[in-house]
């Protein structure tokens, strides 16, 4: 019993922070139609930016949810405005460009921050359940990422931004003859997406050490959830995230976590072999 | 032709080459130390305060006179926590530079993508790192604990003040299966039963389920030669879900590249480790390096076990030299072989003549406020390990690594 | 006399609860021109997907000389000779016009006597001019023309064309019509067509498609006076 | 026409020649062994990539399979031949089976992107995870993170103890790469790859014509992995040792920025564009005061945004619009290199 209660909890935990990762990047795609394969370096950005705000003296949930999103945020604007925006439309030359941007980020983040571990104490402790010990923090990433997922889901349902913002999503030509600046949507969903990012990347901080290259374990795993997730933004990312993460639990607790990972890998081959054709495969036609 | 356009080339080669690198020239009537390390990257935790042990050391060898009366030169590579980049540096070391002796490699399997290369072009290799045992090759120095010096007596210690039960969670390449089988042997030899076995390649920094796993098995306690930066998250997760007050931890490796200095108190009080260093041996020997090394670094402290390893390995190294009174591999080969020893910070390490590997003392310690409390010193042990089964005073050609069959 | 050389039946194609084509039994024989028409939505462009392989029909059987080609692939249809165009003109636009061409011709014939069929078909169809250039900086028309010189050069036995006339000139459509013309001699030739004007040009024999089905076949003057054709095809016109 | 064409050939073998004469008096031939290798294993994605529209983000498990699989052989075979050949037929054969599946079930564009990332990425994690000793294949240790060491490297085909290393196993790279881009210019000539350009430029006109799409596509890839496997094996004996470090995801990146800096739709585009920017890495490793990583980045932006095209085509364009049109087959087959997305941009 408490060890069923146990492995639940570690198959949540899993499923939250694999739609937490992927949330930026799915918001960014599902948007603008660019996969930002710097995503995993603005995590990382979000990482260094709690670390660096709780050292500065920062209460650490301050630096978590708002310092860092914010930060990473801001990043991600100025990104947009220099590289992204004279991109639009060219999937693979964003690709390459943002992959241009990640090595240049982690470069970055090398010389300002060394090329050492670097990490913070989780601030909540764990607890007892029967005879097992559970960590108290996974329960505040499920509930993180469920904020997320509902605050994202009302946005675009009640609000006069979401339905720019569904509209975009649907033909952006249409939503640009109603008068709604399409330059100015891209900003906004950019700088929305990083913060995502930035958010995962400082809510996982506390879990696991940071060096500059720890984007890169994230990068891959988000970008399978959002692709094989498919074109409907919320849906997709909990479906893709449920499954993936409850794939990489069984055999992780099964066998161990390499072939945790090596499962969840072979089940997005599977699933992109027989759903090939997304909605995403159409505005590629005809492209590199 | 073909000699006469090869001659071309060669001569070409040279001549531009000396233009680009004027040190080759220059550095004629030195004497080359070669250093290859991960001083960035992953590893840069171990890699860095080894490179400020080597430098130090060749600093205060030169600062006497040298060796010979020759300068010592570094020749250093930063291999970036890339194993295919110390082979291709190897290559460089001894085919470009032709140094007369490389100290260098971190992880074991550093140590094995180097030592064939320098076994080939006869080059003196040291490898000055706590390592898994068993490396039986006359080119090669190796003066870190092995597993009968540090294991041997960390298992039972660690037993006595927990219980049987005991699981293992190792670094996935050779340096973690080999010492979990020497984990094995100890706890069974112990009377204990190991329970459990897992391996996490070095990338791996989740250990959420691992930890769940742990759990339903039940272990008294945990032993874990984990190794790098992303291994050390679970010593944090480990305390974060509350597990430190149930079940003990000890490690092979943890302290080695001042983790414990990174862990806070809470996360690192009371792991048990055994080790040939740490900063709070109170020796004049200790204390003066303390404070070469703060001089020579602007203050900083840094030193760790195998860097303290390293900066021995060059100590020996020059007594060897110092003893054959020549560069000639054979000669330092035969000089260390008399069974040299030098006092370092560390104390006393003596080369073993047989295995090529060293006598010293080995630490029992604990974590303690982000120190390594000493909680009993086992004078001058021996590799018996590799005794066992590597003797190169009897078979001098031998080469290769001896694994422990269970 | 003359034997068939496309032939479906029960022809049935579904989209979840949508029935796009329904039971459809049609046939054609050796060299005769026939253009389909209908409606938006009448089921005509479904069927010719179906025909081409570029969709599986959910139910019935397509026979080409006899041969069942059900459910083949675009590929396995064109090999057995049978020359297609889609809606979109879809040419190799980073290719010149002789590159395109010789690559239509290259699949049934050696690559030298392919270069010769291209410039074959390139002075049959007058492309001479533009037969250097680049697809992609052509006109829509000359392109659409090009891709009737990709159909050509494979010496079809049955042709198969979606919307050959859409958005071209008028100087353009009489071109068109001259090559289908030409065509016809030594194949069948099966057009899918909204233009009513340019199928009097060409003068066949018509089918009707509405809501899926055959309504009626004959020649295009009868169908066009035929006032449940009005009806359906003109809507409110009517 | 065909005249023509002989006299480029000739052109290139001797400018060829000279240049493999020449280079190692400027950078030492160990160094310029690697930058051959890497140039070869860049055209094997220009290949595909280039012109036959395949972006494969995983062209590093190929050139990973091709050194492991060497390294694994010569290990049980004791000599150098048969795992050269080997080398090159297991990756071949992984790609075609890869290919298959997902050209036969009409995977595109993105997600083909992510199949190949994917798969690349199991490699990895497989082989980074097989330090144990159950992990053997007849005498030879996977090695897990550590790698292979220590295997018999290339010699003499027949003489196992005549060892090709140094300046020879330079000139042995440069002569297969020159072999391969024979190889890779004859099959472009071919029709084989007239009609894959064809599919490049429209997968659905080529299909219609009545060409077997996914036949041909799996072909050339397995062809780009043959090509890729070989430049492994090289690898691997240049190295002499192999490690996941191979298979990953960085180095896949790499072989795509350096196609892209070279330029797409070209043979020699990849080849330099691989050279040269290894070696600018080689040497930005020298010093210490910017970090790699970053240069390689700015590198990459820089070229997407203002030169996406590539060196080579930019430097053609300028070399045509200073000297005139030299020939007109030449500045067509130049021009449709590589399409610009403009439909949407």
């Amino acid at each position: 019993m408490d060890l069923s209660f146990v492995i639940l909890v570690e198959i949540f935990y899993a499923v939250a922070s694999l739609a937490l990762i992927s949330a930026g990047l799915a918001v960014v795609f599902g948007m603008m139609k660019v996969i930002n394969l710097a995503h995993g370096e603005f995590m990382m950005m979000g990482g260094y930016a709690t670390i660096t705000a709780v050292q500065l003296g920062v209460n650490v949930f301050v630096a978590m949810l708002i310092i860092a999103p914010l930060i990473v945020g801001l990043i991600g604007l100025v990104v947009e405005r220099l590289v992204i925006r004279h991109l639009y439309g060219r999937l693979v030359d964003t690709m390459l460009a943002t992959w241009g941007l990640s090595l240049f980020f982690i470069g970055m983040a090398t010389m300002i921050f060394g090329n050492t571990t670097t990490s913070i104490t989780t601030p909540i402790t764990g607890f007892a359940v029967g005879d097992y010990q559970i960590n108290g923090y996974n329960f505040f990433i499920f509930f993180v990422s469920a904020v997320l997922l509902i605050s994202m889901y009302v946005l675009l349902k009640t609000t006069r931004l979401g339905l720019i913002a569904r509209g975009t999503m649907q033909r952006s030509d249409i939503a640009a003859a109603l008068g709604y600046s399409p330059d100015r949507i891209y900003m906004a969903t950019f700088f929305c997406g990083s913060a995502l990012s930035g958010l995962a990347g400082a809510v996982l901080a506390p879990l696991v050490g940071l060096v500059p290259t720890s984007g890169g374990a994230y990068i891959a795993k988000a970008f399978i959830t959002v692709i094989a997730g498919g074109p409907s933004l919320i849906v997709g990312l909990i479906s893709s995230s449920s499954l993936f993460g409850v794939v990489n639990q069984i055999f992780t607790f099964g066998i161990s976590p390499v072939f945790g990972d090596v499962a969840l890998l072979i089940a997005a081959v599977i699933l992109l072999r027989l759903l090939p054709q997304g909605v995403t495969g159409k505005f590629f036609k005809g492209k590199m | 032709m073909t000699i006469s356009r090869r001659k071309f080339v060669a001569a070409g080669a040279a001549l531009t080459g000396s233009m680009l690198l004027p040190r080759v020239v220059m550095a004629a009537d030195t004497i080359k130390l070669g250093s290859v390390l991960d001083t960035s990257g992953i590893f840069d935790a171990y890699g860095k305060p080894m490179d400020m042990a080597m430098r130090l050391a060749v600093d205060q060898i030169n600062a006497d006179g040298g060796l010979l009366g020759k300068q010592v030169e570094v020749v250093s590579y930063d291999t970036q926590s890339d194993m295919a980049l110390y082979s291709q540096y190897a290559q460089q070391l001894t085919r470009q530079d032709k140094v007369d002796v490389v100290h260098g490699g971190i992880l074991s399997a550093s140590r094995e993508a180097i030592r064939q290369t320098m076994h080939k072009t006869k080059t003196l290799y040291f490898y000055n790192v706590l390592y898994e045992g068993g490396v039986c090759d006359r080119n090669i120095f190796i003066n870190g604990v092995t597993p009968a010096q540090q294991v041997e007596a960390l298992v039972p210690y660690a037993m006595g003040k927990s219980g049987k039960k005991v699981y293992i969670l190792a670094a996935d390449y050779n340096y973690g299966h080999i010492t979990a089988k020497w984990i094995q042997k100890f706890v069974a030899d112990n009377g204990g039963e190991t329970v459990g076995v897992d391996f996490f390649p070095l990338d791996v920094a989740d250990f959420g389920s691992t930890i769940a796993k742990i759990q339903t098995v039940g272990p008294d306690l945990v032993i874990a030669p984990l190794v790098g930066g992303a291994h050390l998250s679970f010593f944090r997760q480990w305390a974060a879900a509350g597990m430190k007050d149930k079940i003990a931890l000890a490690s092979t490796t943890l302290g080695v590249g001042n983790e414990h200095k990174v862990l806070t108190a809470e996360e690192g009080n009371g792991i048990m480790v055994a080790y040939n260093y740490s900063q709070e041996l109170d020796t004049p020997a200790n204390n003066a390096f303390k404070k070469s090394w703060a001089d020579a670094n602007g203050g900083d402290q840094s030193m760790h076990e195998i860097a303290v390893s390293n900066y021995q390995g060059v100590l020996t190294w020059a007594e060897g030299v110092r003893k054959a009174g020549s560069l000639d591999r054979d000669a330092v080969i035969e000089a260390l072989e008399t069974g040299v020893s030098i006092d370092g910070p560390a104390g006393k390490i003596t080369v073993d003549p047989k295995t090529h590997h060293a006598v010293l003392d080995v630490h029992l310690m604990e974590f303690q406020d982000q120190g390594m409390r000493v909680v009993e010193t086992l004078p001058q042990r021996q590799p018996i390990d590799t005794q066992a089964v590597c003797d190169l005073q009897a078979n001098p050609n031998d080469n290769k690594q001896y694994e422990i069959e269970i | 006399m003359a034997e068939t050389v496309l032939e479906t039946t029960g022809l049935t194609m579904r989209f979840g609860g949508v029935v796009a084509t329904d039971n459809v039994n049609f046939s054609l024989k050796a060299r005769e021109l026939r253009c389909l028409i209908g409606p938006n939505g009448a089921g005509k462009s479904t069927f010719f997907k179906c025909i081409t392989g570029l969709l599986t029909p959910s139910e019935g059987q397509v026979f080409m000389r006899n041969q069942e080609t059900t459910g083949w692939h675009p590929h396995e249809v064109a090999s057995l000779g049978v020359g297609i165009k889609t809606q979109v003109p879809n040419v190799m636009d980073g290719l010149t016009v002789v590159e395109n061409i010789w690559m239509a011709a290259r699949r049934f014939m050696p690559s030298k006597e392919a270069s010769d069929k291209a410039q074959d078909v390139i002075e049959r169809l007058a492309l001479g001019s533009i037969a250097k250039a680049e697809l992609g900086r052509l006109a829509h028309g000359e392109r659409q023309r090009v891709e009737l010189g990709l159909v050509v050069a494979a010496d079809p036995w049955l042709v198969l064309l979606d919307e050959p006339a859409a958005g071209m000139t008028a100087g353009d459509v009489d071109r068109m019509s001259a090559i289908i013309d030409e065509m016809t001699r030594t194949a069948a030739v099966v057009i899918v067509e909204h233009d009513m004007q340019f199928i009097r040009s060409i003068a066949s024999t018509v089918t009707v498609f509405h809501q899926g089905a055959i309504l009626m076949e004959d020649h295009v003057d009868k169908v066009m006076a035929d006032p449940i054709v009005r009806n359906v095809y003109l809507g409110k016109k009517a | 026409m065909s005249r023509s064409w002989g006299r480029q050939d000739a052109a290139t073998i001797v400018a060829a020649i000279v240049l493999i004469w020449l280079m190692p008096l400027l950078i030492s031939t160990y160094t310029l062994t690697v930058l051959v290798i890497y140039g070869m294993l860049a055209l094997s994605l220009g290949l595909i990539w280039g012109f036959g529209g395949i972006l494969c983000f995983g062209q590093a498990a190929f050139f990973g399979l091709g050194a492991y699989t060497y390294a694994i052989a010569a290990i049980n075979v004791g000599e150098s031949t048969l795992p050269m050949i080997l080398a090159v037929f297991v990756p071949a054969l992984f790609a075609a089976l890869l290919g298959a599946m997902m050209f036969y079930g009409r995977l595109t564009d993105v997600y083909l992107g992510v199949i190949t990332l994917v798969v690349t990425l199991i490699l990895f994690k497989f082989v980074n995870s097989s330090a144990g000793p159950q992990y053997v294949i007849g005498e030879a240790r996977l090695g897990g993170f550590n790698g292979i060491p220590g295997f018999h490297t290339l010699n003499i085909p027949g003489q196992p103890d005549e060892y090709i290393w140094g300046d020879a196993l330079y000139y042995v790279c440069a002569v297969a790469l020159l072999a391969v881009y024979f190889l890779v210019t004859w099959l472009l000539r071919s029709s084989f790859g007239r009609i894959a350009i064809g599919i490049r430029e429209n997968e659905t006109r080529v299909s219609l014509m009545g060409y077997d799409v996914r036949a041909r596509k799996t072909i050339l890839f397995a062809i780009g992995a043959a090509i890729a496997g070989l430049a492994g094996a090289l690898f691997a004996n240049w190295g002499e040792i192999v490690t996941p470090g191979l298979f990953s995801l960085g180095q896949s990146a790499e072989i795509i920025i350096w196609c892209i800096v070279g330029g797409l739709g070209t043979r020699l585009g990849p080849i330099i564009g691989a050279a040269g920017l290894a070696y600018l890495k080689f040497l930005l490793g020298q010093q210490s005061l910017i970090d790699n990583t970053l240069i390689m980045g700015i590198i990459l932006v820089l070229f997407v945004l203002f030169l996406p095209k590539g060196i080579v085509p930019a430097v053609a364009s300028l070399w045509k619009a200073s000297f005139g049109r030299r020939s007109g087959r030449k500045s067509a087959r130049r021009r449709h290199m590589r399409r610009v997305d403009s439909a949407n941009g």
